[in-house]
C-alpha cells in the first residue's frame, strides 16, 4: 500500500515527519558515515547563541536507569562561526534545516540573533529553546507562562519564518504554556526537553555531572513526554512535534497517536545512529499494515 | 567510521576479571590505528543504555580485538556473550597515536610506552606496529612499562615481549616488579637513559598517572602523548559530553582524542 | 563498627531510617512470609480516605523503560474498616505506623479523618497524601503552596502526632511547596510521589492503563527524586523522607547523601520482597566501611 | 509463599515460541497446587523491572516446572538462560483450581479441561492431580479440550493423555482437529453429554473464551473455574493492580485468584 508520510509545521513541508532532536546530533556531519542523512524529514541543529559558549566543565554526562544525564550548557560556536563552518554542510543535505536558538542574556539578545536569521534562506525554522535547565538563573521563560508569551511575541514580530516554541516538562501545568505559546504566534510547539535530575556517585558523595543537575533524556523519560503531548494535544491547535525517550518505531508510534504531528529522536542517536531512518521505515510499514492511508490519520488517533 | 554487526570468535577470561574478546570486523579491522577504540552496544535492552567505549587492543587480519576488565554492568553482561553472538559495534573512534612521521622522517625513535591498570590494552597495539616498522629495518626500540596495583592486575607481559619489547612492571605494593608508581620507575630510567635516538612517551592509564607524566615529559623536554579518558555518551563528537580542558579549549576526548599531546592538556 | 542508624522524624523516633512507602506495601501482611517485618524502621499505610474507595477500573499498571505506571485510584476499605481489619494486624508487628491519609473532597472531610486519627495511640504518625494524581480534579493540592500551606495548617491545629507532608514532583518549583508545608506547621515532608504519566498500546491504539494517565515510579524516577531531595534539603530545616527509584543500598544512598534523613522502598517491594531488610544492612556496612558512627552525619554530605 | 533461587535443570525449547523450564524448588514444589502461579524474577537488570507471572505446570518431587511461550522482553531473557544458572522465584500464588473438595465429598466427578492457546500449562498439573484421585480409586474421569488459532499452536496433548485423560482439539483454522472456537466443541459435548457424574469445567485462556464459557455454564447449570489474567505488578496482592470486577467487588487476581468461580466475574 502507498502511505503518505509528508506533514506541515506552519509553513514548513516535511517529506517524513522523522527528525532528529537539538543536542543529539551534532552538526549532522558527524552521522555522515553512518546514515544517508538526506533520508530526514528534517535536522534540528544544537542550539546556537549569539556569542561563542563555552558550556560547563566536566563529567558532563552519565547514565541512570533507562536513561542519561547531561550538563553541556549549551557549548557551541556562536552564531558567526556557525554561519560560517556548519550551516554550508548542512544546506549541502538537501532537506530542511531547523535552527534551535537560545539567548544568553536578555530579550534583545533574542531579538538581535532572530533579526540575523531571518535572512538566511537556508535556514528553514526556528527552534526556541527557552527551556534548556543548564543556565544558571533560578527559573527559565519557558516556566513561566506570561515570559513565554512576551519572548515569543517578540520574535514572531521580526521574522516570517516558521517558530517552534520548545518546551520544558519541568512545570505544573504544560498546557498553560503551550496556549501562551500559540497564543503569542508560534506555529508548533516541540516538546519535551530534558527533565531536570540529579545523580550521586556514594562512594565519591559528589555529583556525577559536575554542574550537580543535568537533563534527564532517553527512555526512562517517555511516559513523562507521552502524556504531556496528549494533554497539549487536546488544548492547542497547532502542531506538535513530539520527542522524549524514542528508542524505536513502537516508541514513535506512542507519540503520534497522542497527537504528535512530527518526532525528534535524541538519546537514541548515540545509542544506534541509524535509528531516525529505521523509524522512518518502520511507520511506513506499520501504516500499511494497518491500512492507514496518512500519517494525518494517526495523529490523536488514541481511543479513551 | 562503520557500524557493523560483528560476529563473537571468543570472549575469554584471561585472568581474574580481565576478558579478551575477539570479533569479526573485517571493515573496523582494515582502517584501526592503535589509540582508536570501539564502541560497543553490550544489550539489546535499556539497562544499560550507552555503548561502551574499549580500546582496540589488536587487529588480525579481519579480525579486532579487545581486552576489557568487568568492572560494572555494561562489562559484566559483556563478559557473558559466547562465541556466534553478534555484537553492534561502532569503529574505528577517535584519532589514534602518532607514530608514522618518525617512520618516514626519520631513521627510528626509542619509544617508552606506559601502561597502568587496563591501560596496557591500546599499546599492545601499538608495540605491534611499532614491531611492524623495526621488521621494516628502522631504529625503533620499544621499552614497555606496565603498573599495576598488585601482581594481579599486571597484564598483557607476556604479549608486549612477544612482540620484542623490553618489559618493567611496577606494583603499588611491591608484590611483582618495582615497588611504587610506574612514574617513579619512568623517572629513574629517564635519569639514567642514554639519548642515543629522540624518546617518545605513549601512555595510557589513570588520569593521575597521565597527569604525572605531563609533569615528567615537562621537566625532561620528552613528548609524550597520553590517552584520556572521559564519560562518553555518543562516542562520536555529537553530544559534546566527553570535553576535555586543552590549551585550545574544550576538546572532545571521542573525536579530537582520545590521543592527546601532554602538554595540550590543561590539568587542574 | 558499631554504627548509629536511628534517626528522628519529628516527635518519632526510628531505630533505622529504612521505611516502605505508600500504596505499595499493602497493610503489611502480604511481606510477612518474606521477611521479618519488624526490622522494618517504620511503616506507610495504604493511603486510607474517610469512605472507602473502589479506585480505578483495571489495567491498572503497566510496564515502562525502568519504570512503571499505577492508576490505583487510592482503592481502600476505608477508615472504619482500616481501624478494625488492618490496624491490628499492623499494630503487633511492633515498630511505629505512620498512617497516609487523603480527602477525596473538601478540606472538612481531612479535618474529620485526623480528629478521629489522632486519639488512635497505634499510630504513630500521620503522613498527608496531597499529592496523589490519580483523583480526577484539575490539580492537587499539593501542586499550590498557598492550597498546601492551608491544608497542612488546618489539619496541624487537630493533632499533635507527627505530620509528614507528601509532596508530588508535578510542579515547576518544588521549594515552594515545600516551603509552606513547613511554614504550616508540617514536622517533615516526604517526596516523591509519582510523576504523571502515559503509555500507549501502539497495536490498540489505547492507553495502556485504563484511567489514561498513571503515576511513574520505580528507577526511571531516581535522578528527578534525587535532585528534588537535594533542591529542599537547602531550602528547609524538617526532615526529609526521601524515595523515588530506590533500588538497593546505593540508590538509598544518593538520598541520604542529598538531604534525605530517612527513606522509603516503593516498586522495589514489588520485585524483591526483602529489599527493604537488605538496604538496612547494606547501609551499616557502607557505614563501617567509610568509618562513620551515625547515619546523621551522612545526611546531606554531597560534595559539590 | 516463598521467595528462592532456584536452580535451573533445563529450559528447552519445546516447539515454535513454547519452552519448558524445570527448576529445582523444594519448597515450592511442596505446597504447589494446580491453578496456582510462580512469579519469576528474569533479569537482574531494570529490563524488564517487574517479575512476570507463570503457571505451575508441573510438579515433580522437588522440581516445579513452566510452560511458556516468548511473547515479549520478559520471556524473551527468560529463554535465553540455560541449565545451571538461578533463577529468583517467589511461588506459589494464587488460590488454584478447587477439586479436593469432591475427592473427599463424592464418588467423583466428570471434569472438562478447556485450555486456549497456553492456557493448557495449568491444566497439565490439575489432569496429572486428577489421575491421582483416580489411581486411589475415585470415579474421576477428566476430558481435555485444547483450543487454539492453528496446528502449531496446540501443544501438551500428549502430556494430558500420558495422564489418561481423553483428548479434542479445536483450531480456528481448521488444520488440526475441530474447525472452530473450542466453546463450539464444548456446546457440541454438552448437548450429548450424559449426566452419569456430576461435571465440572476448569478452563484457562484469553479472556474472551472465558466469557463464554461462564456463558454456557450459567445455561447449562455446569459449575466452571476460569483462570484469569490481568497485568501484575506484585504478584502478592499488596498493590491492589490486578483487579478484576467480580460480584464481590473488585478482586485481586493475583491474591483472590487467578482461579475464580464463573459466575462470579461480572463481564463487561
Ligand atoms: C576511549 C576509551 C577507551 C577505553 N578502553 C578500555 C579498554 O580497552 N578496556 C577496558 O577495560 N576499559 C576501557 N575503557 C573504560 C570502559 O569504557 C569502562 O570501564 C566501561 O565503560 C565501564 O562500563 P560498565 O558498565 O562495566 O561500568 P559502569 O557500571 O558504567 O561503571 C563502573 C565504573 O566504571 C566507570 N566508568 C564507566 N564508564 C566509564 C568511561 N566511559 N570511562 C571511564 N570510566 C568509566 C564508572 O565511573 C564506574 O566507576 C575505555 C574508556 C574510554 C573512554
Ligand atoms: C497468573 C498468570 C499466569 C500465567 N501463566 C502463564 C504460563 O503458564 N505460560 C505463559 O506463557 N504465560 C503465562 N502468563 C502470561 C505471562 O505472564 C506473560 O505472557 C508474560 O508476562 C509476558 O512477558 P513479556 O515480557 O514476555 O511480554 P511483554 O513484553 O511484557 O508483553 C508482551 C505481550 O504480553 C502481554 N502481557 C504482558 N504481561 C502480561 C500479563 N501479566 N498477563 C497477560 N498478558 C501479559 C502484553 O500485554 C503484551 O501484549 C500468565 C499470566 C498470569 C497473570
Ligand atoms: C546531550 C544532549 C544535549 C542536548 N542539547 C540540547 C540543546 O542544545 N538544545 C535543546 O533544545 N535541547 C537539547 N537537548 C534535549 C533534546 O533535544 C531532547 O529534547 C531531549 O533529550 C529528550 O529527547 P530524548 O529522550 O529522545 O533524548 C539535549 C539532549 C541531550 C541528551
Ligand atoms: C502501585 C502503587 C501504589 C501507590 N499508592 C500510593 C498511595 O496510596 N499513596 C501514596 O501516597 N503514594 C502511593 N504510591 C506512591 C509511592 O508511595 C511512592 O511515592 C512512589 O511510587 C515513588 O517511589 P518508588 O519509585 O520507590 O515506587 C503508590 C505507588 C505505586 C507504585
Ligand atoms: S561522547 Fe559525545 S562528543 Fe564525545
Ligand atoms: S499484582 Fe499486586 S495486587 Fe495483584
Amino acid at each position: 500500500m502507498q502511505t503518505k508520510l509528508s506533514v506541515s509545521i506552519g509553513k514548513l513541508k516535511l517529506k517524513n515527519p522523522v527528525m532528529v532532536a537539538s543536542g543529539t546530533f551534532g552538526y549532522a556531519e558527524e552521522f555522515k558515515d553512518f546514515i544517508d542523512l538526506s533520508g530526514l524529514g528534517a535536522i534540528v541543529t544544537k542550539t546556537v547563541t549569539l556569542r561563542p559558549r563555552r558550556g560547563n566543565p566536566p563529567p558532563r554526562t552519565c547514565e541512570t536507569p533507562a536513561g542519561m544525564l547531561n550538563s553541556i550548557g549549551l557549548e557551541n560556536p556562536g552564531l558567526e562561526s556557525f554561519i560560517h563552518d556548519k550551516l554550508p554542510v548542512l544546506k549541502k543535505i538537501g532537506i530542511p534545516i531547523i535552527m534551535s536558538v537560545a539567548s544568553e542574556g536578555d530579550l534583545e539578545e533574542f531579538i538581535e540573533l532572530v533579526k540575523r536569521l531571518d535572512k538566511i534562506n537556508e535556514i528553514a525554522a526556528l527552534e526556541l529553546n527557552l527551556s534548556c535547565p543548564n543556565i544558571k538563573r533560578t527559573g527559565l521563560i519557558s516556566q513561566d507562562p506570561e515570559a513565554t508569551y512576551s519572548l515569543v511575541k517578540a520574535v514572531r514580530k521580526k521574522t516570517k519564518k516558521t517558530l517552534i516554541t520548545k518546551l520544558t516538562p519541568n512545570v505544573t501545568d504544560i498546557t498553560k504554556i503551550a496556549k501562551q505559546a500559540q497564543a503569542a504566534g508560534s506555529d508548533a510547539v516541540s516538546l519535551i526537553n530534558t527533565l531536570t535530575g540529579m545523580s550521586i556517585d556514594v562512594n565519591k558523595r559528589t555529583p556525577k555531572v559536575a554542574c550537580i543537575i543535568g537533563g534527564l533524556s532517553g527512555p526512562a523519560i517517555r511516559p513523562v513526554a507521552v502524556r504531556m503531548v496528549w494533554e497539549i494535544y487536546r488544548e492547542i491547535k497547532i502542531p506538535i512535534i513530539g520527542m522524549g525517550g524514542i528508542m524505536d518505531t513502537a516508541s514513535a508510534l506512542e507519540f503520534f497517536i497522542a497527537g504528535a504531528s512530527a518526532i525528534s529522536v535524541g538519546t537514541a542517536n548515540f545509542i544506534n545512529p541509524k535509528v531516525s531512518l529505521e523509524i522512518i521505515s518502520g511507520l511506513k510499514q506499520y501504516l500499511s499494515r494497518n491500512k492507514i492511508r496518512d500519517i494525518n490519520q494517526l495523529i490523536g488517533s488514541i481511543r479513551t | 567510521m562503520f557500524q557493523i554487526k560483528g560476529k563473537i570468535l571468543y570472549n575469554k577470561k584471561v585472568k581474574g576479571s580481565y576478558f579478551h574478546l575477539a570479533l569479526e570486523a573485517p571493515d573496523i579491522a582494515k582502517e584501526s590505528l592503535p589509540g582508536q577504540f570501539l564502541n560497543i552496544k553490550v544489550s539489546n535492552t535499556y539497562e544499560p543504555l550507552l555503548r561502551r567505549p574499549l580500546s582496540i587492543h589488536s587487529v588480525r587480519g579481519r579480525n579486532i580485538e579487545v581486552l576489557y576488565e568487568v568492572v560494572g554492568k555494561g562489562t559484566k553482561v559483556l563478559s557473558e556473550k559466547g562465541p556466534g553472538e553478534v555484537l553492534d559495534v561502532i569503529g574505528p573512534l577517535g584519532n589514534g597515536f602518532t607514530f608514522n612521521s618518525w617512520a618516514h622522517g626519520l631513521a627510528g625513535s626509542r619509544t617508552i610506552l606506559i601502561g597502568g591498570g587496563m591501560g596496557v590494552a591500546p599499546l599492545v597495539f601499538l608495540a605491534d606496529k611499532i614491531a611492524g616498522l623495526r621488521a621494516r629495518g628502522t631504529k625503533f626500540k620499544a621499552q614497555v612499562l606496565i603498573g599495576a596495583k598488585t601482581k594481579g592486575n599486571i597484564i598483557c607481559e607476556k604479549e608486549f615481549k612477544d612482540l620484542g619489547c623490553s618489559v618493567k612492571s611496577a606494583t603499588d605494593d611491591g608484590s611483582y616488579g618495582f615497588k611504587g608508581r610506574i612514574t617513579d620507575l619512568l623517572k629513574n630510567i629517564l635519569r639514567s637513559a642514554s639519548y642515543d635516538l629522540p624518546i617518545t612517551i605513549y601512555a595510557c592509564g589513570p588520569r593521575l598517572m597521565l597527569k604525572e607524566i605531563s609533569a615528567i615529559s615537562r621537566k625532561y623536554g620528552i613528548p609524550a602523548q597520553i590517552s584520556l579518558e572521559e564519560h562518553m555518551a555518543c562516542g562520536i563528537g555529537a553530544c559534546l559530553g566527553c570535553v576535555v580542558n586543552t590549551k585550545q579549549g574544550l576538546r572532545r576526548v571521542c573525536k579530537d582524542g582520545p590521543v592527546f599531546n601532554a602538554d595540550e592538556i590543561n590539568w587542574k
